[in-house]
């Protein structure tokens, strides 16, 4: 029971904690913040597996920039606390009683894969270092990466439209 | 050639008819083209069944292997001179009845009659389904435009009904064609197949295509669309419908079923016959009932079928040239039922028997017309359905594909005697006994009505007397398919 | 560390995720929740990479990198996603003062 | 190569004509110069002249099946530009044209990826590129609350299935041999990681259903076509579905095509669903706009009897299928679009006061029908064909066809009421020219009903040489 | 000669060409005139056809006109088979006829030229077609006959169409006819699957080889048909109402022709009937039991005419029993006296009804002698025909049949003749009541009363001579030998006196022989006397009573008959017509009306709800993958 296995541990926890709490709390801006909590303990897990980068862009960006734009929208609304109705109930077990047996499904559909001596290698290896994923990213990438200003494009006139004041 | 230019005459022309603005001009149109593909259709006659000029062949979907490929053999002949005769005639029949947009009207029958050559001349499998729908879309819109109050939904019935079978069909075309050693729809690689599915198979296919054909005829019990299709329907169109259209089905088992399938046709021979026995005697029964002259004439009709189909699963040479040369007769018979009958509504305003009488006072000419054509209904002798029933009859009476066919005969056979209970209950209760306050103004019938009914007459007589001529056309396609129908070759 | 443990851990958060949209009312919850599953997803990737690392790096050094490539090109699809979105409920929210979903309701049947 | 790059740059400029100019005439020439241009761009790429030397990494395949769908699909927008573009213009008020073009280049420019793609992360962006344009589309009649209600409830559930998208690609990459994500290494899953792979391969199938709107993850369809401005919803209902469809087979023909014997089932059951749920849905609907959604998940059911049995009729037949159906359904919508009332009663009587475009209308009908001379029936024959061929899953294939059957009832629907039953239905203003190219339309369902040779040959070609 | 045979049956065809197509045109004069005289001319043709035949040694004549259907193997020429039968056919029809035709230009002289012109082309199409039946060389042409003759009867009996009542014996007639019909037609197709022919020769060369079982069948179908047309037991209900038609066509179709056709159809095929006993003895009863159940209901009717309707039928039964004993050529011998007798009594019943301005009703009349002596007297010797005393040609003829009957079984002869002597009273009854006594009718009748135009009464006194006279071509070989004309002549045909098949005539010893006809005469002679003394002077007027009733109402047999096959057909028609509307066309639309519920509850899956949306979405993943975990592999 290393060090790193105690982390793993840690990390898991609170992250599935935080994720059932952004489920469950009333307050929409609790969410966001158990939110950013989760995102804070995957980017652990990055860390963890030795991938500074996405870790570093997780914290950055998801609960950096994203949430904050979340935050933004709540604020903007000023819908602060639990001023979501209930949905009804068995609707709510429902959505649960789903949930669940959809984990315990995929669960069951991954078991048999026998995935023995199948390691994800902690903290070692240095594919999630800058540098390599620089050189991939814009050597092999080259296309995707530029494919992908379409979609930051027509994202950015998507919001123009909607948001054009007319 | 001749087989293209009787399929191009009516569809041109149809297509022409669309731009006349006056329904009279589309009229004599419509009538000239009839006329000019009957010409062509006695030239095809008259060139002898060796005529290379009787089959034409040409690319159509390389790709597919399917071929553009149409042949008059004694079958195809005598079908397409049934068309051929009767859409003049009935052009003429209906010259009184007027039509609103008329111009539309003459032009979706003559691209009926385009699809109903089709149907008969296709030699391939996939033009042959091609022709059945074409055939079928102008009539859905004729019956749906100018029919009776109930027309929409009945035609709808109609429709949907026939296109099930028709796609029920196209699967199992779709099935022997990727089954055909060279991957081609002409009918030779469909009758080559028997050596290549087993018995298994052509169980289940015969049901396919049974049942499209089936709802065509119609055979009991799914002929329930008929009636009211008929009833429904402009009488120019049900004569289409009954006198053309239901061979269709006939057509397609002799020459797609039967040979295509032969075990089967054999193995379900019983089950059919018996079908078309029940539909027989229920048929005629039903129309005993019936008050209303179309549908009564309708379920006759389905009875004179039932037999026809009846002697096809005989698998007799006899029963065969019955059922050809009976598939005529029917039409033309059936066409001239219909034109007294629309007579009869165009100038009583009604189809009721019950509110008609007596018009055998009034209507003389009429009324010896049509007892004609009716004694031609029951198949008296010396008129053209004798000559058919009684071949009919025999064969299957001496049929070897069964072993009850002494049964089959008999309890066919009290369908004749039904089948004179009506057609003289239906003379006696309309043209019999004394006229009432509605059949006291009629009028005899008029000229071209005469002549049309005179030109049915005549065929009836002459037909009946010299049926020759009819008998041997289609010989060598009878024994054809006798020979592909044993299924133990 | 077992493959199988990131499977799991991921699949739970994936879930979890999946409930929320099933539970919730609130559209920004449900898009936050949809956001959660996302980054189970993303975890699931580094750690497959990870393995295909352990796995193959004697063929080849940068083995298992595609995965995180991927997951990175997931946060810049996310990210416009979120902006649409967004701006999506921001433009429900100026016309219903709500953006509560089971409000939306005038297309059904 | 030739597609992606000018339409992500055509897109670019019709973003700024927006700027030059107000005149929606003018930006529509400009949007019609520019699918001009692509069509040709894409076709002469398709006879191997690319202007775009771009080393892609076996990141994308350019083989002529993808290249010929792309010159199907860019044709369709361009019919439907030209048929519908100026509707556009009519949404709201103060539209912001330019943009929506822009946006409809973008969606091309995914569709292309779409179909060519040749790993799963580029599956992965078409996808998101052809989606989020949709998402705003949807949503672009802003004060209408119909269409923000549609935007929302799309966006919502499309993000969820990318959701699901990427945890079975995810799977699939941890299924993967070598690592990476082109389809090539995925095919040869390692035996003992086949549990991952199939959970992958069904996530990937409920995710790309999702994008045809394959029951039972279809539900998004009829809201989002009902309530998006119903330009749009053309687009969405026959460019984008065609595309995707071209996506899917190529995913499940390259990837997964050495496991069919694995897939094929569901595959089969998703198809009966589909096309009943399709079918029997549309049955009662009294809005044709409605309906026409639903006749679109049926269509869709259709199409997946093709993604069943992938072989070279299937092929063939999906791009058919991609044509005919594009064909009558534009067709059909820019009909609509010019209707007042969209219920069944608003078209009562309109072959009386609008003959050419009830006829038309018909032709369409009958196409989506699958009556022969028609597009439609080839298209239809193409799907039973490949599945007879196969031998299996004959049950499926009279189940299809017994939908088929109902779908006649409710195309037909339309059909009674603009021919036999009085009323008098309202269209807006017609243009000459409007009605030419509808009649231009109908006589080219017809060309492929009667000959189908004209592009079968090519396709049969081409596919059988890919 | 014998090859122009063809224009016997076309000349009426040409009269009933030219008489209905020019109906609207032609006077009744020329009508008539056609109508007339092609009967005419063909009975001339027929005379010296006739002349040819009846030299020694002429061997039977087929003339072929064309190939009327060829099939395969199976071929059906349409010719015509000239032989010492067919031949003596010929006369009758075309004599008789001939002489019904000049009856009715006289009797139907009231009706309007067109329908005056009508009825003659009917007639003539009747000669026609019964003349095909005699005619054809195999079973389908005879059948072309049959069924014309059944037309024609139709269309006759139906003359007066505007009478609904005519209208529905006309339709029995036929309907009836096409029963017996369907065991013709059944027996033809048998002969063709068995001998693969129908020609007579061929067929009958062909029956000794053919099984006794096989035999019985088609020569019982072969009677079916005879039953019908010849108004057997159990078909024979529509001949009564088949009065309705016009006197003469009652004279020509309904005694002397057309219902003679079931015999001449039994005698032709002989061949195959004596290779079946079975069917012999089956014919022999029914033909007996009619002959005995008809005169029984003849005792009580009161219309002229039904009472000359039973009486035939009765008479058509001895016929049948005699062709069941093997008398084959007394039966054709019965066939030929009461071809003359029953025309003569038919033909002078015409002649009183027309008289009394249509009454028919015999309760009504009496007297009638004084102001018709000419029919009274007609009628009278008509009536000693049919009676059977000697020496009028009832005798002989009926005799003849009784010998043979007595040769096959003493019981057959004990009924035949208690039926003799019921003939002869009913006949005398009708006598006595028609013309002796005093006048029972109306004033104007007995105004109207008069003696009939000699349209009318020459056929009667030409037929009254035949009547009285005919018999002598057939005396037994008890009286005299050798001098049975008629029998000689047909030997050819149907075997000679000493006949081989089953013959029976010539086992009986000439005493008893001789013994027989005296008893049969005697008691004929008493009958008659008794009869006419008891109704001479007070017939009986009232409505009968008791047993009487029963036979007045002729055995209930038509109620019988339709209690038993009438209603219930109809009731299965309108069972059907309830199967098909909520049965059959039900399930058709109840498909379509479970479409479109199904419709109605899958719309609700479309809640509008994202989250229901995506739980269903969710539901749908789980689905799949319970399948991949538990149903694959």
């Amino acid at each position: 029971m290393g060090i790193t296995q105690i982390l793993f541990w840690v990390l898991s926890i609170l992250a599935l904690l935080s994720a059932i709490l952004v489920v469950i709390s009333k307050n929409p801006v609790h969410s966001v913040l158990w939110l950013i909590a989760v995102f804070i303990a995957i980017s652990g897990h990055y860390i963890l597996l030795n991938a500074q980068f996405l870790a570093i862009v997780n914290l950055i960006v998801y609960a950096g920039a994203i949430m904050v734009l979340f935050l933004f929208v709540f604020m903007l609304m000023n819908l602060n606390s639990d001023t979501e109705p209930q949905k009804n109930k068995w609707l709510k077990i429902a959505g649960v009683v789903a949930g669940g047996s959809l984990l315990l499904v995929l669960v069951a559909a991954l078991k048999q894969a026998d995935m023995k001596g199948q390691l994800a290698e902690m903290n070692k290896g240095n594919i999630g270092l800058i540098k390599n994923l620089g050189m991939v990213l814009f050597q092999d990438y080259v296309v995707p990466f530029e494919i992908s200003s379409v979609l930051f494009l027509s994202a950015m006139v998507g919001v123009v439209v909607i948001g054009k004041k007319d | 050639m001749i087989p293209v230019l009787l399929i191009a005459i009516p569809l041109a022309g149809g297509l022409a008819g669309f731009f006349f603005k006056n329904s009279q001009s589309a009229r004599g149109w419509s009538l000239f083209v009839s006329l000019l593909a009957l010409v062509v259709s006695l030239v095809g006659l008259s060139v002898g069944a060796r005529s290379p000029m009787l089959n034409a062949d040409v690319e159509w979907l390389p790709g597919l292997g399917s071929r553009f490929a149409v042949g008059l053999d004694g079958m195809g002949q005598i079908l397409c001179l049934l068309t051929a005769v009767s859409f003049p005639v009935i052009f003429i029949a209906t010259w009184r009845n007027e039509y609103r947009k008329g111009w539309n009207f003459y032009a979706l029958m003559l691209l009926s009659q385009a699809g109903l050559i089709g149907v008969f001349l296709a030699m391939d499998a996939l033009l042959f389904y091609f022709f059945w729908e074409l055939a079928l879309i102008p009539v859905y819109f004729l019956c749906s435009q100018w029919g009776g109050e109930k027309r929409i939904q009945a035609t709808f019935k109609f429709f949907i009904y026939t296109f099930v079978g028709s796609l029920l069909m196209l699967i199992a075309i779709i099935w022997l064609y990727s089954h055909t050693p060279d991957h081609s729809f002409s009918i030779k690689s469909f009758y080559e197949l028997r050596s290549h599915i087993g018995g298994g198979e052509q169980l289940w296919l015969f049901w396919l295509f049974f049942i499209a054909f089936a709802i065509k005829m119609p055979i009991w019990p799914l002929h329930t669309w008929q009636p009211d299709a008929y009833e429904q329907s402009p009488t120019a169109t049900t004569m289409v419908l009954s006198g053309v259209m239901v061979k269709m089905g006939l057509f397609g088992v002799i020459r797609w079923l039967a040979p295509v399938l032969p075990v089967g046709t054999w193995a379900w021979g019983d089950t059919a016959s018996a079908l078309c026995i029940i539909g027989m005697i229920y048929a005629s029964l039903v129309a005993i009932q019936q008050d209303d002259l179309k549908r009564l004439v309708a379920y006759s009709s389905i009875a004179h079928i039932g037999l026809m189909c009846l002697a096809i699963f005989a698998t007799t040479a006899s029963g065969m040239q019955g059922v050809m040369i009976q598939m005529f007769n029917h039409g033309i018979n059936i066409i001239g039922l219909w034109i007294v009958i629309d007579l009869i509504e165009r100038q009583m305003g009604t189809r009721k028997i019950s509110e008609l009488g007596g018009l055998a006072q009034k209507a003389p000419a009429l009324a010896i017309l049509l007892v004609i054509v009716a004694l031609a209904n029951v198949a008296l002798p010396l008129t053209n359905a004798f000559v058919g029933e009684f071949l009919l009859f025999s064969g299957v009476f001496s049929s070897k594909a069964t072993q009850y066919n002494v049964v089959f005969t008999v309890v066919a056979g009290i369908s004749i005697i039904l089948s004179a209970i009506y057609t003289l209950n239906m003379i006696q209760r309309v043209f019999f006994g004394n006229t009432n306050a509605l059949t006291e103004k009629a009028k005899d019938i008029k000229l071209n009505e005469k002549v049309v009914l005179a030109t049915i007459v005549v065929l009836i007589v002459v037909i009946g007397v010299y049926p020759k001529p009819m008998l041997s056309l289609t010989k060598d396609t009878v024994d054809m398919i006798i020979t592909k129908m044993n299924y133990k070759l | 560390m077992p493959i199988n443990y990131y499977i799991f851990l991921s699949l739970a958060l994936f879930c979890i995720g999946v409930a929320g949209v099933l539970t919730r009312r609130n559209a920004i919850i449900i898009f936050m929740c949809i956001e959660l599953m996302l980054n189970a997803v993303n975890l699931l990737l580094v750690a497959f990479s990870k393995m295909h690392q352990h796995a193959l790096a004697v063929t080849n050094p940068n083995a298992g990198i595609d995965g995180q490539i991927f997951v990175f090109f997931i946060m810049v699809v996310a990210a416009a996603e979120v902006s649409v979105g967004l701006a999506i409920i921001v433009m429900m929210y100026r016309n219903t003062h709500s953006i509560d979903v089971n409000f939306l309701n005038r297309l059904k049947h | 190569m030739n597609a992606i790059i000018i339409s992500a740059l055509w897109g670019i400029i019709m973003m700024f004509s927006g700027i030059v100019t107000s005149k929606g005439s003018t930006i529509r020439n400009v949007a019609v110069l520019g699918l001009v241009l692509l069509l040709t761009g894409n076709y002469l790429d398709l006879t191997g002249y690319h202007f775009f030397p771009v080393d892609v990494h076996k990141m994308l395949f350019f083989d002529s099946f993808g290249l010929l769908a792309n010159t199907i699909i860019i044709g369709a927008t361009l019919i439907y530009v030209l048929l519908s573009g100026r509707e556009i213009e009519n949404i709201a008020a103060r539209m912001p044209v330019a943009e929506c073009f822009a946006l409809i280049f973008f969606v091309l420019c995914g569709i292309s990826l779409v179909t060519t793609f040749n790993t799963l992360l580029m599956l992965f962006i078409g996808i998101e590129i052809i989606s989020i344009p949709l998402y705003i589309l949807t949503g672009s009649d802003k004060r209408n609350l119909k269409s923000n209600e549609a935007a929302l409830k799309y966006f919502l559930m499309g993000s969820f299935s990318t959701g699901l998208m990427l945890l079975g690609i995810a799977l699939l990459y941890g299924a993967s041999p070598t690592g990476t994500f082109s389809i090539d290494d995925l095919g040869v899953g390692k035996a003992n990681l086949s549990a991952l792979y199939m959970s992958g391969l069904l996530l990937l199938l409920v995710a790309m259903g999702f994008k045809v709107s394959a029951a039972p993850f279809h539900f998004w369809t009829p809201d989002v076509y009902d309530g998006a401005p119903t330009v749009f919803t053309s687009f969405m209902a026959t460019i984008v579905k065609a595309g995707i469809f071209i996506g899917f087979i190529r995913l499940f023909d390259e990837t997964f095509g050495d496991s069919q014997a694995r897939w094929q089932l569901f595959v089969a059951i998703i198809t009966a669903v589909t096309l009943f749920i399709g079918n029997i849905t549309a049955v009662f609907q009294q809005s044709v706009k409605r309906m026409l959604a639903y006749s679109s998940i049926a269509q869709a059911g259709f199409m997946l009897l093709g993604l069943l049995s992938i072989n070279g009729l299937a092929k063939e037949g999906i791009l058919l299928y991609a044509a005919a159906y594009s064909l009558a359904t534009i067709g059909i919508f820019a009909v609509l679009i010019k209707m007042k009332d969209y219920t069944f009663e608003g078209f009562n009587g309109l072959a009386k006061h609008h003959p050419v475009l009830a006829a038309t209308c018909t032709i369409f009908l009958l196409s989506l029908a699958g009556i022969p001379l028609t597009a439609g029936f080839f298209a239809k024959y193409y799907m039973l064909a490949s599945v007879i061929q196969t031998g299996h899953f004959l049950w499926l294939v009279i189940f299809a066809v017994l939908c088929a059957a109902v779908s006649v009832y409710y195309y037909f629907r339309v059909i009674q009421a603009m021919y036999f039953k009085d009323g008098d239905a309202q269209a807006l203003e017609l243009r000459p020219g409007f009605k030419g190219l509808l009649v231009v339309v109908a006589a080219l369902v017809l060309l492929l009903g009667v000959f189908p040779q004209v592009v079968l040959d090519r396709l049969h070609g081409l596919v059988y040489t890919w | 000669m014998v090859n122009l045979v063809w224009l016997v049956p076309v000349l009426p065809l040409a009269g009933f060409l030219i008489n209905g197509l020019f109906r609207n045109s032609l006077s009744k004069g020329m009508t008539s005139v056609v109508g007339c005289g092609v009967l005419l001319a063909s009975f001339i043709l027929s005379l010296l056809i006739f002349g040819q035949v009846r030299q020694e040694g002429f061997e039977a004549v087929t003339v072929t006109l064309f190939d009327f259907i060829s099939v395969d193997k199976l071929q059906i020429p349409f010719a015509f088979q000239v032989d010492q039968l067919s031949v003596l056919f010929l006369l009758i029809i075309t004599g008789v006829g001939f002489l019904i035709h000049l009856y009715s230009t006289s009797y139907m002289h009231e009706e309007a030229a067109p329908h005056f012109a009508r009825y003659f082309s009917y007639l003539n199409l009747f000669v026609f077609s019964m003349l095909l039946l005699v005619l054809g060389a195999n079973f389908v042409i005879l059948f072309i006959g049959w069924e014309g003759v059944g037309l024609c009867s139709y269309l006759l009996i139906g003359y007066w169409f505007k009478n609904v009542e005519y209208g529905n014996a006309a339709k029995k007639a036929f309907i009836m006819n096409r029963i017996g019909d369907l065991g013709f037609l059944i027996a033809i197709f048998w002969m063709i699957n068995q001998f693969g022919s129908v020609t007579f020769t061929e067929v009958f060369g062909g029956a000794k080889g053919a099984s006794v079982g096989v035999m019985t069948g088609i020569t019982l179908l072969l009677f079916v048909g005879a039953t019908g047309k010849s108004a057997q037991i159990p078909l024979y209900t529509w001949l009564p109402d088949a009065m309705a038609g016009p006197t003469p066509v009652s004279a020509l179709i309904h005694a002397a022709t057309m219902v003679t056709a079931g015999i001449y159809m039994i005698a032709r095929s002989h061949v195959l009937y004596s290779l079946a006993p079975v069917t012999q003895t089956v014919v022999a009863v029914i033909g007996l039991a009619t002959a005995l159940f008809a005169a029984t209901i003849a005792l009580k009717q009161n219309d002229i005419k039904k009472v000359l309707a039973y009486s035939t039928v009765s008479q058509l039964g001895y016929m049948f029993l005699g062709l069941g004993v093997g008398g084959y050529t007394g039966a054709v011998f019965h066939v030929m006296t009461h071809a003359f007798f029953k025309a003569l009594l038919f033909l002078g019943a015409g002649s009183v009804i027309h008289a009394m301005g249509g009454e028919q009703d015999i309760r009504k009349m009496g007297g009638l002698r004084k102001a018709l002596p000419v029919t009274s007297l007609t009628f009278f010797i008509g009536c000693v025909a049919i009676a059977g005393i000697p020496p009028f040609s009832g005798f002989f003829s009926k005799d003849e049949i009784l010998a043979a009957a007595y040769a096959r079984s003493p019981v057959y002869y004990g009924i035949g003749l208690f039926t003799a002597m019921l003939t002869a009273f009913y006949m005398f009854r009708l006598f006595a009541t028609t013309f002796s006594g005093k006048f029972r009718g109306t004033h104007e009748q007995e105004h109207h009363l008069h003696e009939s135009p000699s349209a009318m009464t020459i056929p009667l006194i030409v037929l009254a001579i035949l009547a009285a006279a005919a018999g002598f071509l057939g005396i037994p070989e008890a009286l005299v030998p050798h001098a049975h004309v008629l029998e000689h002549f047909l030997s050819p045909v149907l075997g000679g006196a000493s006949g081989d098949e089953g013959h029976g005539v010539a086992e009986i010893s000439r005493g008893t022989e001789l013994g027989l006809m005296g008893l049969s005469a005697g008691l004929a002679l008493i009958v008659s006397l008794w009869a006419w003394g008891k109704f001479k002077s007070k017939p009986e007027v009232g409505e009968p009573a008791g047993f009487g009733k029963v036979l007045a109402n002729k055995w209930y047999v038509d109620e019988l008959y339709r209690a038993i096959i009438t209603k219930p057909l109809n009731i299965l028609g309108k069972f059907f017509v309830w199967l098909e509307k909520w049965v059959i066309d039900g399930a058709v639309n109840g498909t379509g009306r479970l479409i479109q519920y199904s419709a109605r509850q899958l719309r609700l899956l479309q809640s509008g709800q994202v989250g229901g949306y995506v739980l269903l979405m969710v539901i749908g993943i789980l689905a799949l993958f319970l399948v991949e975990l538990f149903v694959k592999k």
